[in-house]
């Protein structure tokens, strides 16, 4: 029995129970649904083997969409247990584990994911290309990132969730403090993840300098791949500093090494410091692509070019490099000293200016033009004044002798959130909603749209709003609850009343698909928006090699050229296209990770050694391999271009 | 749309309005405090102005620039980008930043030294932290408390802050910003209180189960009134011995107690030689031993 | 024979070899922090450039600007991890 | 599949192309990836609790019997590179084999090593100085067995279908790798033993 002691959950509940049902009866419901309408060939054949740039887009799109829920979940029973003093909805240990796994889902498994969906779908098309450089290592990257996601979301039925915050500081989060595997979860989950990111990264960066359509210099790129290259070399150079500290957390965990435990040596204080310095970047690497997005929102439906594209380019390039240069403000209360706080303060402050630089130029790019008030430029616009609030809270923070009174309080809390939430949340939904046609080949619906618009903006107002003030009262965050006489009762019953606003919008985005899914036009014609850059140039939706004849482009905005100066995008004659073959080795070493990855979070060796095994044998493998992919015909491709209606010549 | 703005603008003055009231960080008692709070309102006229900047400039374009204000055949001109504008858009916040981070660095070096214009000498306090816990030892006194805190006014404080477990932070919201407390060495905080009265004080830093309720209360009083509730501890209060204090340790929470004598000479904090990471005799460890030591100044 | 050991790598070999002499000497002369330092810190990054453009080739395509781009922001940002650790983590508490 | 015979074989398609500069991008990852490792190694490298610090576990003659090996293994990758670019498969090969076989001797001596240190009192769960130290060198070590696997397959194809834009595709890549491994080898070797040594 004592085997089995290890997965059982050390704080149940019933709440706990009936997610456990909920989960098997699900799995049960897929696994009978799939087999009834004979539907495994074709989960296998179309979506589990696909090396598809857009089919894995629309795969990482669904997971984000599944976390964001998971995530939002634990905020509203977050915000509902500190709605009113004294609250006893939930206890301390079950608080601590929800806003841990809030956080880590949030950043991590949604707002990761969402980027990656848009980057997968858009870059591609928007370059010009056929796919992305390595079409096998891109089902690799979201198989990885997949099996990591599902791994640390069994977590609250097997064994018990982590419970030492996102951050998961040393040595609350060691063996001697924190007794379950929560945080074992943690570490490897993270790191499985992880991995998959770090491929896209590279993956990326090699599409955008290699594969962009003749005519198009590093210059004329469209805003959204300049900002997805600078994401990626963040991605590329911070990941790799998760990985190292996840593993020393690891060791520490597993194997009783000493870094970061305070015996024989150990210094928590490290832990903290390896985390920030992945962690910092990792904020730019969630915003710039949102900033990517909102500049070819804001261009295309004020219907005017980028005001300031070079001085756009030069300010994400400083950022990129200076996200690296300020994780200390982080822990400016650790007790480093003044020279070391104010060096870091300097550099935090710093970054305002390029950010700065952008939110003007998209308020120009707005000047004479001819704005129209669609569903993604609302998104856009909302995000303006929402994230210059964030944004400016941000330099308040980092001057670091007052950060002594916002640290750890509900101030911070207030503004990350402001930042994230119109910077992430916004962009991503703006995106979604924007490329949605181009998908699916269907608009989603304008009405439903905006009232969503509506109810999450005022939603995010209206709950992080009041935190400013309770922060600035002494509430410090994490707690799960307060004494009546403290006065934060007010504030944060406005804040979970903005939380249900928020959810009622999150569900209308649901409502929104299913509803257009039943009753939009499929007529809507490839350019639907009346777009500026290449990825609105080839069908709806897009065939499987995108282009039909490679582009040729001679600005930032092609299709625009055009559309309005007559520039021919598409020379020559069809020829054949060379297509990568579809392949399960992604999906099965994916699997076995996840195999390995339980294994070492309940120090199962002999399992862990097996499949590590595993991994390596699928690696053999594809040393092994000659896959030389194959050819779609001149034949081939005049059909299907006929059945899209007239061939793009 | 319309209404939106003017509800976010509304929101963000009733911010700053509240500002003023009594928000605990924005009601100092003490010099430390002050300073904080005068870089809180500093910083944040100034964000107000930037936010005004752009909350203007974004309603000025929508009215004006909306579709439905212009001819159906208006063409938006392709506008490259303007060198003057640019500048001006890069010149400003950068001026802004050059001001605050002079504010900023020389904030830095006031909050981390000892708050000047008194007379006397710190009042060293040790403060620890356990789960879920607060020991304060007078060593000066030989006294300790648990939960709670008494101070005298207008005397410098030097708070040597440790933790017997996880990271914790040390807050007095009226009195000064936080500073973390660690297990393998000393961070200093240093405080003063101006005005007798009773402050809030916590924890900040989450360390598990019994975080919420990890506070403690802070009584400053005149050093007279001081010196008497020492007196009186040092008749009454029962000695703390090694046993009572590995109790104390255990996890839990604890109401207020006083104790005669201070834990710190059987169990001493993890500053030079006792640097908690530096257990045995190695020779080696010379050079952490002195930079631990630079660090309590 | 000549043709596969060419010059060019011979010497870089060589060279490298001379190196980390250099570096070893460190340890048999009794020198100061200061100098000993600077030595390792001299003949590493010698050493790590000779590999880069001599034997990894690290100039001969079109892509040379994205790979150099490439070296140097890693180095940097390596640099700047390094030293910021040690700022945060023990110098600043000195 | 479109071939450019300006090249040299291991760059003449686009796919190979992007293969190579993707791997210096990974190189860039692993350049960060070694960084967080020495930033980790300075920061814990005296705080060694209980445990021996490295003055006094490191041995000059093993570390220098390592350069040696890995260095003249870098030289006999660079040369293979070279072989194979003059298309002489049989020189290639021998250069290669030459390689692992360092790469194993290398391999072996530091394995010694990791014995020694383990039997005077330096495991992974002493300190955190040797928890970081036998971290770094493995990471590293573990880097070199992963090539000399990766190393044995090529050479098993290069050998099965001779010098096609495949195999130098890969055979190039693996050098750039092996000479990666090299470079980070100096920086332990300068900054971990010769400093500890100091």
């Amino acid at each position: 029995m004592e085997f089995f002691d290890r997965f059982a959950i050390p704080h149940p509940s019933p709440l706990i129970y009936a997610s456990m049902v909920a989960i098997g009866l699900t799995v049960i419901a897929i696994i009978a649904g799939l087999t009834y309408f004979k539907k495994w060939g074709y989960l296998w054949r179309e979506w589990l083997t696909t090396v598809d740039h857009k089919r894995i887009g629309i795969m990482y799109l669904l997971s984000a969409l599944l976390m964001l829920f998971r995530g939002g979940a634990d905020a509203i029973m977050m915000r509902a247990q500190l709605s009113v003093p004294e609250n006893t909805l939930l206890d301390a240990q079950h608080y601590n584990e929800i806003f841990t796994t809030h956080g880590v889902v949030m950043i991590i498994f949604m707002a990761m994911p969402f980027i990656m969906a848009l980057m997968n779908f858009v870059v591609p098309l928007q370059i010009g290309a056929r796919d992305v450089a390595f079409p096998r290592l891109n089902a690799l990257s979201f198989w990885l990132f997949f099996m990591g996601a599902m791994l640390f979301n069994i977590s609250f039925v097997i064994g018990g969730s982590p419970d030492a915050g996102w951050t998961s500081y040393f040595p609350l989060a060691g063996n001697e403090l924190s007794t379950s595997v929560g945080t074992n979860y943690y570490m490897i989950a993270i790191q499985i993840a992880g991995l998959g990111t770090l491929m896209t990264g590279i993956n990326f960066i090699v599409t955008i300098f290699k594969m962009r359509a003749p005519g198009m210099t590093l210059m004329k790129m469209p805003m959204f791949t300049w900002s997805a290259l600078i994401t990626n070399i963040i991605i590329v150079f911070a990941f790799p500093v998760l990985t190292v500290a996840l593993a020393m957390g690891t060791m520490d965990r597993l194997f009783g090494t000493h870094f970061f435990a305070t015996t024989n040596g150990g210094m928590d204080m490290l832990w903290a410091n390896l985390f920030w310095v992945w962690g910092h970047p990792e904020v730019y690497i969630l915003i710039l692509p949102a900033f990517g997005i909102y500049s070819e929102v804001i261009s295309a439906f004020a219907r005017r070019n980028l005001y300031g594209y070079k001085s756009m380019v030069g300010s994400m390039v400083i950022i990129s490099l200076l996200s690296f240069f300020v994780w200390v403000h982080h822990f400016f209360t650790m007790g480093q000293g003044a020279l070391t706080n104010s060096i870091f303060s300097i550099t935090t402050m710093a970054i305002a200016v390029p950010t700065g630089i952008k939110i003007f130029n998209w308020l120009f790019t707005l000047w004479k033009g001819k704005i129209e008030v669609t569903v993604p430029m609302l998104y856009s616009l909302g995000f303006i004044p929402i994230f210059t609030i964030g944004g400016v809270t941000g330099v308040m923070l980092g001057m670091s002798a007052a950060d002594y009174q916002y640290h750890n309080t509900m101030f911070l809390v207030a503004h990350f959130h402001l930042v994230i939430i119109p910077g992430v949340v916004f962009a991503m939904i703006a995106g979604l909603t924007y490329w949605w046609p181009k998908m699916f080949g269907f608009m989603l619906n304008e009405r439903i749209g905006k009232w969503t618009f509506w109810f999450i903006a005022i939603g995010t107002c209206v709950a992080f709003f009041p935190m400013f003030i309770s922060g600035l009262d002494g509430q410090a965050r994490r707690m799960y609850t307060y004494s009546e006489s403290t006065g934060f009762g007010i504030w944060n019953m406005l804040s979970f009343f903005g939380a249900i606003l928020l959810a009622i919008g999150f569900a209308l985005i649901v409502y929104n698909i299913y509803y257009s899914i039943r009753y939009a036009s499929r007529d809507i014609g490839d350019d639907p928006w009346n777009a500026r850059s290449l990825e609105w140039a080839t069908h709806n939706p897009v065939p499987d090699y995108n282009f039909a004849i490679t582009p040729e482009v001679s600005s930032s905005e092609g299709l625009w050229d055009a559309k309005k100066r007559g520039h021919t995008l598409f020379k020559g004659p069809y020829k054949e296209i060379h297509m990568p073959s579809n392949s399960g080795v992604p999906f099965i070493m994916s699997a076995i990770f996840f195999v390995f990855g339980f294994a070492m979070i309940f120090s199962m060796w002999i399992v862990a050694i097996i499949s590590a095994i595993g991994i390596f044998a699928c690696m053999a493998h594809r040393s092994f391999e000659q896959d030389h992919g194959y050819h779609i015909s001149v034949d081939e491709i005049k059909q299907t271009e006929a059945k899209f209606g007239g061939a793009k010549e | 749309m319309k209404l939106k703005w003017a509800f976010l603008s509304l929101s963000f003055f009733v911010v700053t309005l509240l500002s003023g009231c009594n928000l605990l960080v924005l009601d100092p008692k003490g010099p430390q405090a002050e300073r904080q709070a005068h870089d809180i309102i500093l910083s944040a006229s100034i964000m107000l102005f930037i936010v005004i900047t752009v909350f203007s400039l974004l309603i000025y374009m929508l009215i004006k620039y909306r579709a439905s204000k212009q001819s159906e055949d208006y063409e938006p001109p392709y506008i490259e980008g303007n060198k003057w504008v640019e500048s001006i858009v890069i010149g400003i916040p950068v001026l802004i930043i050059v001001v605050l981070s002079i504010v900023s660095v020389r904030s830095n070096y006031i909050v981390e030294s000892a708050p000047e214009g008194y007379e006397e000498e710190p009042l060293v306090v040790y403060a620890s932290s356990s789960d879920w816990k607060w020991h304060f030892s007078y060593p000066e006194q030989d006294i300790e408390t648990v939960n709670y805190l008494y101070i005298p006014t207008n005397r410098p404080l030097e708070f040597k802050l440790y933790s017997h477990g996880s990271i914790t932070s040390f807050w007095i919201p009226q009195l000064g910003g936080q500073k973390y407390a660690m297990s393998d060495m000393v961070t200093t905080l240093h405080l003063a209180a101006d005005e007798p009265g009773e402050y809030m004080g916590r924890n900040a830093n989450f360390n598990g189960k019994g975080f919420a309720e990890n506070t403690f209360n802070v009584k400053a009083m005149p050093q007279a009134d001081f010196e008497d509730w020492v007196e009186e501890v040092k008749e009454t209060a029962e000695p703390i011995t090694e046993d009572k204090f590995q109790e104390l340790l255990e996890p839990g929470h604890l109401g207020q107690l006083t104790f005669n004598g201070t834990h710190l000479e059987f169990s001493p904090a993890p500053e030079g030689e006792n640097g908690g990471h530096q257990h045995g005799n190695s020779e080696h460890d010379k050079n952490q031993h002195s930079s631990e030591e630079a660090s309590e100044h | 024979m000549k043709e596969l050991f060419p010059f060019k790598q011979v010497m870089g070999f060589v060279f490298s070899l001379v190196l980390t002499v250099v570096a070893v000497s460190v340890y048999f002369f009794d020198l100061s922090f200061a100098l000993g330092m600077t030595i390792l810190l001299v003949t590493a990054f010698i050493q790590a450039a000779l590999q880069l453009v001599v034997f990894m080739h690290a100039g001969e395509t079109e892509d040379k600007g994205a790979i150099y781009a490439n070296l140097y922001y890693g180095i940097i940002i390596a640099l700047v991890t390094v030293f910021g650790t040690l700022l945060a983590m023990i110098w600043g508490y000195m | 599949m479109k071939l450019d015979h300006t090249q040299p074989l291991e760059y003449s398609t686009k796919q190979n192309q992007l293969n190579i500069l993707g791997f210096w991008i990974f190189l860039g990852a692993e350049i960060m990836l070694f960084a967080t490792l020495f930033a980790s190694y300075f920061t814990l490298e005296d705080r060694i609790g209980n445990g021996p610090s490295g003055g006094e576990i490191f041995g000059i003659t093993p570390v220098m019997i390592e350069t040696i090996l890995l260095l003249t293994s870098s030289f006999t990758i660079g040369l293979t590179v070279n072989a194979m670019r003059i298309g002489n498969k049989k020189a290639m090969l021998t250069f290669f084999v030459i390689t692992l076989l360092l790469g194993l001797a290398f391999l072996g001596v530091e394995i010694y090593e990791f014995y020694h240190y383990v039997h005077v009192g330096a495991g992974l769960q002493t300190s955190a100085f040797t928890a970081i130290l036998l971290t770094t060198l493995g990471t590293h070590g573990a880097h070199v067995t992963f090539g000399l696997f990766w190393g044995l397959f090529i050479v098993s194809q290069v050998k099965k279908r001779g010098i096609t834009t495949e195999t130098t595709n890969k055979s190039f890549i693996f050098s750039l790798y092996w000479h990666f491994l090299d470079v980070v080898w100096i920086f332990i070797f300068s900054f971990i033993y010769l400093k500890g040594m100091m």
